[in-house]
């Protein structure tokens, strides 16, 4: 019923599909499924999707766990509560070099922990991650907790309920998929971050457990520029796809 | 083990004026205390403040116990909502119990449940219910604390008309026994169920009394207005020396739709019939009257049709004054 | 009134703003003013800086003109929806540098369109940043239609007012908030963006106004990384001040 | 120029079951058509669905002219909403005015609001009028188009009640020349609008008539319940001859509170007063009887203490029978 309105919308519309969905089909299209099973078996690939998977993971955790209470009171109110919004948003637009060098800056040499070494440490590397990823934690966080109703602790609560008892029984669990969600947000950012990483820690040494021993890997999405730029579009476009895999996974348990 | 209500507060919304919530008012063991008053008056935020939900000014006591420093859990209180609040992830019974984790209290979930005819809903969650099942379950949430006092949210004004005077009659029961502040706009329920009314606008308490006070004398032309009595301005009348006995300053005189005598022999006023409305024990009639603002409304089981002349007569005693 | 349990969440959530707030804090203390301004007179600043927010804004644009239509469909609903939002959402997760591979396969050599030259060029760059920016686009656009109620579109109609007319008169203008938020996101995720620009157009010839004439530079954000490799910490933190500034205004745009 | 509807339209939200609606009714010019019924019984889904809003199978005719197939802006009708939905970025003047600028109406909108007691709204916009204010400037703009058929959807819903009256008698005004559906819970409100009343429960028409054919002789024992009468199964009746004329299938006798004699002298039936609710012209009694499953409801200005034994006469001609 939406007439030629509706069809000129529509059209529109379906450009912006097009130009997300086409480079993915012709990309998907024009892999070598040979090249990829080789980079599937390769020892060197599945330590760095290890470690692309793993390192995301500790920064997704690390937001959650601080994440969480940050949202639980942007979503009730405080003073002084637009300069703390501002602070939780700006990650999601400094560049991502820029954010790299932040880190750098804050917390490697003549930083505010001198004996923390970030560059080109796994520690550097989940922080530079958690940099970048905990606003969408907090914001996904913050959003559920908004979607449940004051009411619904204001009767918690004048039923006898603590505010710790309120938020475990009542808001907690109502707001628990939107936290969830939070988490794994942050994990699929972390997961695809390029930037910050190349400039804190380029490649990083890590206890590998199929291996039993510490190796040395690159976060993946630098692994895969660093192929491209070593190897060529085919190669990297091998490794893209096995990582793209792994990111479509991720994405999945979101939705 | 009265309740002795004196706070103010002051609420403020983005890009609205700060809003005044002030009331002082007590309410004596099993008594239930009626806050009437239209939309907008602040009585919602005025009962949300006793439960200890907003910081405000002034104290609540309860039996001499100083509770306004206390968090709502502290007060010992218990809370009917408009919109139920209901906790849509625990099943009725799970709601029901939700209190008696916290608090001491003996109540049977289930005879609860029971006595308000929904037993059958024990293992349903929240969203499946009906507005009349979702606020007796409510009601049984509140009731199984076995709170000091009851503070109910216009729980009648989200269902429809049956269900509404069902679950009101259920309530006349309910609170017959229990110490509890009721906030409604609606003055049948009011009358219903208060044993005093406090009634509010605009933020302020502008009549407190006994259903009969306010009713019948109402303090002011918009408190009776509100609680539908008659507001005929002292002007408009030919004779008023025998209407009006004693308040020299007033300057209107209410009178209930009920008392008004149609086709009186003896006229105080005449008008022509406006509007003739069927109700569902007789018909409201509404007068137009020259000078007076608002038509009159009687009663009338065989009501004149609408155009017709007819005379209006006030019996004396049934007639209030006041000022504006 | 938030006892105990506000202490401990106000707690743990600070962990989280020193995480954020501390670098930032740091990285502005340490900066050399003098060094800063140096780069602030460098005309090859100048072009870096210039491009870094003009291919943003064209990406923006293009974000905008293709977005809003599909936010406004999606906000109302058609068959095979979950699959379009799948694909809106998809370029939140992809890795920085895949999107970079996926644009070189799409629409470089041998892909969608021959005609296009795409690695190295402007076009290529607006493109590698539309994909990655136009998710915020629809995104905020879309919230921004749901946000306006049923009833009002109902109610245009009903009066009397065409599809078109009704978004007109109601829905957009009542969108429109939410609809520049979105362009600003999408400019000022553009403006962060690095992986996928390094991997398509590390460097590209573009026309610039103040000389009159074409010259060669990069996206702000691989500068900024340049900066990194050859001249060390300092002198790319002078940079990265001074791109963080743009970002900065850009961000305080959608607030 | 007389609409007819015949439609049928089903209805899927997320996580629930498929809801049908059915109905088939005509309205002649000038006519009121109230559809009354509870809360989820499909009555607002069924005016959209009229309005053009939702797909549907059947047709919409007015005049003899199909308007199923065109959309909501091709069938000159117009739609008050409950919850006003008028246009917050608009003021008060231009959202009146809106309709105008795509359908040709000579209606001055000074005029209808001025009519409506809202003249000096003009230059506000919508966020800032109250409840009542606010419905009836949704009312001018749906005047403004001069529609075929006004539709409206509970206008008085979110208004409290000396709003709602005051309204309503407005109301029976403006619909007393307008052909116009009218969708409602409340009873007292169809009886005071409503040339015929459609009856509405789960989706279905349940009963329809004029209001005196739904009130006096309700179809089924759930009109009747709904429409405020008495039901009493006729097993409960030991004298059953005399009120049973004809229907011999019937098993529930049905009678209007305001029929019943309180305190016969030859009794249908005897019972105890469980409940005197005063409300604003008299007071409703309801009695509890053996036998009957809901308490039986009676006016009386002097009211028997809840209680008292009282007998319960039911005028013949007052009484009508339906099968459950």
């Amino acid at each position: 019923r939406r007439g030629l309105f509706g069809v000129a919308m529509a059209a529109l519309g379906s450009v912006l599909l097009v130009a997300l969905g086409l480079p993915l089909l012709l990309f998907a299209a024009r892999q070598s499924p040979s090249l990829i099973a080789e980079k599937a078996t390769d020892p060197g690939v599945h330590r760095v999707l290890y470690l692309g998977v793993y390192a995301p993971l500790l920064a997704a955790v690390a937001s959650l766990a601080f994440g969480v209470p940050l949202a639980y009171h942007l979503s009730r109110g405080f003073a002084g509560q637009p300069l703390v919004e501002s602070l939780v948003d700006l990650p999601l637009v400094v560049p991502h070099s820029v954010a790299g060098i932040i880190i750098l800056f804050g917390f490697g040499q003549g930083g505010a922990f001198p004996g923390l070494s970030v560059l080109g440490t796994l520690p550097g590397m989940v922080l530079a991650l958690t940099f970048v990823s905990a606003p969408y934690a907090v914001n996904a966080a913050r959003e559920a907790f908004e979607s449940v109703e004051d009411r619904l602790e204001y009767a918690a609560r004048v039923h006898g309920a603590s505010p710790w008892q309120a938020f475990r029984r009542v808001t907690g669990p109502l707001a628990m998929r939107g936290m969830v969600t939070g988490g794994v947000l942050a994990w699929a950012r972390a997961v695809s971050e390029f930037g910050a990483v190349a400039v804190v820690a380029y490649s990083v040494e890590f206890f590998y457990p199929p291996a039993g021993e510490r190796v040395v890997a690159q976060h993946a999405p630098v692994f895969v520029y660093n192929t491209y730029l070593q190897g060529g579009l085919d190669e990297s476009g091998a490794v893209a796809a096995l990582l793209l895999g792994v990111s479509a996974a991720i994405f999945l348990l979101v939705r | 083990m009265t309740l002795a209500v004196d706070i103010e507060a002051t609420f403020t919304a983005d890009g609205a004026d700060a809003f005044h919530v002030a009331a002082d008012f007590e309410v004596d063991p099993g008594e239930t205390v009626v806050i009437l008053g239209p939309s907008g008056s602040g009585k919602t935020l005025l009962l949300e403040t006793v439960a200890g939900f907003h910081d405000h000014e002034g104290t609540v006591e309860h039996d001499g116990l100083v509770l306004s420093d206390r968090p709502p859990e502290g007060r010992d209180f218990a809370f009917v909502f408009q919109d139920y609040a209901l906790f849509p992830h625990m099943t009725v019974t799970e709601n029901v119990e939700f209190g008696q984790r916290y608090r001491e209290a003996d109540a049977n979930p289930e005879a609860l449940l029971a006595d308000l005819g929904v037993a059958d809903l024990t293992d349903r969650y929240p969203p499946t219910l009906s507005g009349g099942e979702a606020q007796r379950v409510a009601l049984a949430r509140a009731l199984a604390v076995e709170p000091t006092v009851l503070l109910l949210d216009e729980p009648l004004s989200s269902l429809d008309v049956p269900t509404r005077q069902s679950l009101r009659a259920d309530l006349q029961d309910v609170l017959a026994g229990v110490t509890s502040i009721y906030v409604t706009h609606d003055r049948t329920t009011a009358r219903a169920l208060a044993d005093r009314i406090v009634v509010m606008n605009d933020g302020q308490v502008v009549q407190t009394g006994t259903p009969e006070d306010v009713f019948e004398r109402p303090a002011s032309p918009l408190v009776a207005r509100f609680t539908g009595s008659n507001v005929v301005p002292i002007s408009a009348l030919s004779d008023r020396a025998s209407l009006l006995d004693g308040d020299r300053d007033a300057t209107h005189l209410t009178v209930r739709p009920e008392a008004v005598e149609l086709g009186a022999h003896d006229p105080d006023l005449t008008g022509t019939v406006e509007r003739v409305t069927r109700e569902d024990a007789t018909s409201r009639v509404t007068v137009a009257v020259e000078g007076v603002p608002e038509p009159i409304t009687v009663f009338s089981v065989d009501p004149p049709a609408p155009g017709t002349t007819v005379s209006l007569g006030f019996p004396p005693e049934r007639v209030a004054t006041c000022r504006a």
